[in-house]
């Protein structure tokens, strides 16, 4: 059984489902929950629902120390940017205390943040910054691009017994699918392909999921068949699934909203270029945002970002190649 | 000097007449959700209840002492006589605005006038603020630092790390501390440990052995003294002190937050839409600072009802060719983007 | 019960045994660096000096209350039961370490005894511990939480911020400043703004409205006293206090920085190694808390001085065997590092 | 002129000379210049060597700060994790202020934080965490492996006007080596080749560098003629010299002291993937660290790092493939 309903509220649905099922879980952060009427609250009460200062490394460090003692906190973080502050928590407290004590604690801990509101929230309010936390061996990083992948990522990493982070991207808060009702999981670590096609291989994720569709589509009409792959967690990364796409297909475009350096798109083309290269019959191409910190004003912060056209220009380009030769 | 009774009826004029501007400038950023949809993008913060605590502390600046405050951060470059212009041009995102249209409402910036840059990022300006400090103690400048926030910031570790650098390098910092009672929806006495216990936030100071004081935010003349006296300790090489002005924001925190396409819009303050508690709105509205200076100003003679109107007459003609001119400001070109990565 | 006048001879005998064993245990861990070259590896911090902190607030706990302190953690679980060979061969990076040797000596746990996992970054222990406190209060398990830091961690954000949590919240916290007069190769004197000031860095506790006490840390029943009053207090539900011991650590911060393959090595004492003050070090080894407390017990007839001296001697016997246990132990096989990344 | 030194030495001497060349250059960190002994202190005074509390926010933010306001600090870090309780600074305000202000400020900043501590400094404090300071506009960093470089490349972060980390790695301290004296400077952005070679290109950086140069020397012996490419700065990374080097050799090696997707390594390998895909003769190969955080006990540490064996392996499995199949 399915229901349509926006991305919002697909995440919104997992963790009262989630916090329904199992009263160790508790939901914390800033702005939230503020009167009685708030959903959560009115249904699991003051204790399990919290409103928290602006501390993120209490927030987030009591996350960590409250899910080694048996809780299981899901922190509201509103923007990625926001755990920056707070970060040692996040890539040096809760994915290494497992390791540290040999196995004896574990660190069931949600953190969940918005990122890439690419609507003139300007230089420190718009950034993707996944790759900051790919990679983190104990750190999982869910992102999904779907109202049905933002539940069962969701449910996922609410039963995960370690720390995820779970990125959702602000321009997608208002799309709608749909979603499977009740126990809805979408497992950690499983890439899906959202479009098949025989040409290239375009893996995206979250907002550039979106973008990527679309521009296939377009491509579709001018002959070309694109497959779309969106790898859905960035930690664990399903190499497995992007290569097999590859093979099929023998070119790839990697589209990502965070400059080209620090982007995910790079890792996975990294990842490529050691288990796919064979199946290449073309360079990687990446589409990503230009090497700027991202502007204010629109036409500035249009011309950075990745977009549709951009995309299909570079499948253009490696559908050219048609040997190994550059 | 900072003995209120001490300031001349021009200055005081001049405090009113600045007071008068950053609400003005404020409302007509409001308006612009009305009267010009789509022009306003991401996140915009008001200064508006805010303009004793702004004007009180800027009147005890001398020429060259720099004003840091964070993302709510229209008010100061006004007094510090950056054009509304500008201001409102960035704030719209024009190839004349201030930063160019690269920075926007958040992040303002005119170094030139002693307003370098500031962040949207919860209490890491009151670090820069600092730092700031200590360039005017290493270069021997003189200068004193303003450094404005929020209640909520004194949450933010980073306010405690900076006050302690502050006070054992006795940096010429003033720490004023805006506390407006709300940090965006949450209510201060929902996450102060002081304000929950009945203390002052200023008390917060003790864990410095610093000074600190709370006054009366919506008393133009209050915030004066107590700025005025800490900024005095901070030239005399003293050290930092931490002045809270409890006032209220009369606006919303900011634009309600929306996916585009839906149009961005200025909800009402929190206290009505959030809480439904007119009551608690109603009273601090009737605390507004600028009714209060306008009032004592008249009231004693400074100012005549006529040339009180005057002045704001004189700041609605400047706000409105602010408004007609960021209008007619053209958007930057796209490529200039790659700009000012990198100096 | 909280009063140090109705503690039992046996609990007071207990209590100076403890203190004993984290003496032997440290000096045998210093010990290795000049008896087994080679066996240390990183940063090993020692808590001798800290006995009195440590076994006074340790003698208040409940049996199921937990304990967190950050890395220089060896002497903790040692007063939990954790047996001395366990924690050795952690140290030693042995297979039958507490840890398997992942996690050496900053990184001792013994989740089961209610020591769940310390931290190596200064302060973020304190946000763990302060998340412990939430698990008791929304389990309801009547539990208390113990965290332990340093004079240093006080000038990191991350411990203001978690004091306020804790305040308004009212988790069931007990904040034991371990005030030791040095962050490292840094006196307190040079980087706290209450000290510099001649106020007790208790003080800090006022930026919450939280009770915050100032105790003699070489005197085990001091700190015994304040540190029950702040437990009962918690485990009333009335939230956290902020108790600081002031003793001084005897040993050097931890062994020399080395890079391999120059041998670790440890130190004497910063007060004489980096600043030549012998005075000072001499002035504080005279209030050994050990020599102290065991001068107390035989003064009042608790303890012979016989019977002092049997603790004494089984102390170093089980200290010796932990070490041989401990070189004993095998190392893990190499394979084993891919274990135990997820749960 | 040159003189043999030690790292740590020329890093000395590089602050030593530029602190004397400009006053605006200040230096301050925790548990440095506690005595009038000390070196700086006693040539530079307490105004402008200065040590200061465990408080990295405020440490960082306020050089930001000062940088803005005309001075030139060097922040002392001590060790790379030290820097993520106060990463919004370095990711997300030192780096933004030119941009946002439309290029009025500048942040003249040093961060300089050792690194890769492999010596039983355990899970917390053994990490190689420049990736997630890749890419980020704005932002320079300098990873060198020679003391030449060490001077070189700190003048150079000095005398920049944007915000440099500046990382170097422990276990080079004390290596020797000649380092000229005076105005020497390393220009952010340009790789050195550290060593010539045909046959495959080895591209490493840090204590990975002399792991490489030890692993090229065994390879010669069997005929194996690697190159070995030292980027010097991850940001900006020289993609240039890189991809000419592949172009010489048709062969990539990347070894990265990081777990493999937080490694360089994986995005250099991406942009390889993209910019030289036409003159690989066989996959890429990464030699990095397990997917684990960093264990205490010997043989656990040596286990999961590379080292000259396993990169010596990774080449001549790369060597094997004698053409694009896999
Ligand atoms: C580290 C961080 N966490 C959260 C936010 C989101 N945020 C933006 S403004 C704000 C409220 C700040 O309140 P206060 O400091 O009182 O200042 P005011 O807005 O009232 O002037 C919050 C939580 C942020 N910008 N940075
Ligand atoms: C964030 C951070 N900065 C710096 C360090 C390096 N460091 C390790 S121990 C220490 C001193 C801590 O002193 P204190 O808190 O007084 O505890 P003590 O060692 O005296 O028990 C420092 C600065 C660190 N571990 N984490
Ligand atoms: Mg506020
Ligand atoms: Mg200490």
């Amino acid at each position: 059984m399915a229901r349509e309903m926006m991305f919002a509220e697909a995440m919104a649905a997992a963790i009262m489902e989630e916090m329904q099922r199992d009263p160790n879980v508790v939901f914390y952060g800033q702005n939230m929950a503020m009167t009685e009427r708030d959903p959560f609250l009115k249904r699991f009460g003051k204790e399990r629902v919290r409103i928290t200062p602006i501390s993120e490394t209490a927030e987030i460090g009591a996350g960590v120390g409250a899910a080694m003692t048996g809780l299981r906190p899901i922190v509201e973080l509103y923007m990625n940017e926001f755990m920056l502050v707070a970060f040692d928590q996040v890539i040096n407290e809760a994915p290494r205390m497992r390791y540290m004590s040999g196995g004896q604690v574990k660190v069931p801990l949600v953190l969940k943040a918005g990122f890439g509101f690419a609507a003139g929230w300007a230089g420190q309010h718009s950034n993707c910054l996944y790759h900051t936390m790919m990679g983190i061996p104990g750190l999982k990083v869910a992102i999904p691009s779907t109202p049905a992948d933002a539940k069962g990522l969701l449910t996922a990493a609410i039963r995960d017994e370690n720390p995820v982070v779970y990125l959702h991207h602000y321009m997608l808060m208002l799309d709608k699918g749909n979603v499977p009702e009740g126990d809805f999981i979408v497992p950690l670590g499983v890439a899906d392909i959202k479009r098949a096609g025989t040409d290239v291989t375009i893996v995206a994720t979250a907002w550039m999921v979106k973008k990527s569709l679309a521009a296939a589509e377009e491509l579709a009409k001018e002959g070309v068949s694109a497959e779309v792959v969106d790898p859905r967690t960035l930690a664990p990364l399903d190499v497995k699934t992007i290569v097999g796409s590859v093979k099929k297909t023998g070119r790839l475009v990697l589209v990502d909203q965070a400059p080209r350096q620090s982007s995910a798109a790079a890792v996975i083309a990294g990842e490529v270029a050691e288990h796919g290269f064979g199946y290449l019959k073309a360079p990687v191409r990446m589409v990503t945002a230009l090497d700027t910190p991202i502007p204010y004003s629109e036409p500035l912060e249009r011309y950075v970002l990745p977009d549709e056209e951009k995309i299909i220009s570079a499948v253009k380009s490696v559908m050219a190649k048609q040997s190994v030769g550059v | 000097m900072t003995k209120a009774e001490a300031l001349s009826s021009e200055r005081l004029i001049w405090m009113y007449a600045q007071m008068v501007r950053i609400r003005e400038f404020e409302e007509r950023v409001k308006r612009t959700f009305t009267e010009h949809p789509g022009v306003m993008r991401g996140h915009a913060h008001l200064g508006d209840g805010a303009e004793g605590a702004i004007v009180g502390a800027l009147a005890t600046r001398a020429e060259h002492d720099l004003v840091m405050p964070s993302y709510r951060c229209h008010g100061y470059p006004l007094v510090l006589g950056t054009p509304a212009r500008n201001l409102m041009a960035e704030i719209y995102g024009r190839k004349d605005g201030v930063c160019g249209g690269f920075g926007g409402s958040m992040h303002l910036a005119d170094p030139a006038r002693h307003f370098p840059c500031t962040s949207g990022i919860i209490a890491q300006s009151i670090a820069h603020a600092t730092g700031a400090g200590l360039t005017a103690q290493v270069k021997k400048t003189g200068q004193v630092v303003y450094c404005f926030f929020g209640d909520g910031a004194t949450k933010q570790g980073g306010f405690y790390e900076s006050l302690n650098l502050a006070a054992i390098w006795k940096l010429p910092v003033v720490y004023v501390l805006e506390n407006n009672q709300y940090q965006a929806y949450t209510h201060v006495s929902l996450e102060d440990a002081n304000e929950m216990a009945g203390d002052p936030l200023s008390q917060k100071a003790q864990a410095f052995s610093i000074p600190g004081e709370t006054v009366d935010g919506t008393h133009v003349l209050e915030v004066f003294e107590a700025v005025g006296q800490a900024a005095n300790r901070a030239r005399d090489g003293k050290g930092p002190s931490l002045v809270e002005a409890k006032f209220y924001r009369l606006s919303a925190h900011g634009n309600a937050i929306t996916v585009p396409p839906v149009p961005t819009q200025f909800p009402e303050h929190e206290a009505v839409e959030v809480y439904g508690n007119k009551a608690e709105y109603a009273e601090w509205k009737s605390k507004d600072p600028i009714v209060k200076f306008r009032a004592r100003l008249v009231g004693n003679g400074t100012l005549t009802d006529a040339a009180a109107k005057q002045i704001e007459d004189r700041v609605a003609t400047e706000m409105e060719e602010a408004v007609q001119f960021a209008l007619a400001s053209p958007l930057p070109a796209p490529e200039e983007a790659v700009k000012h990565v990198c100096a």
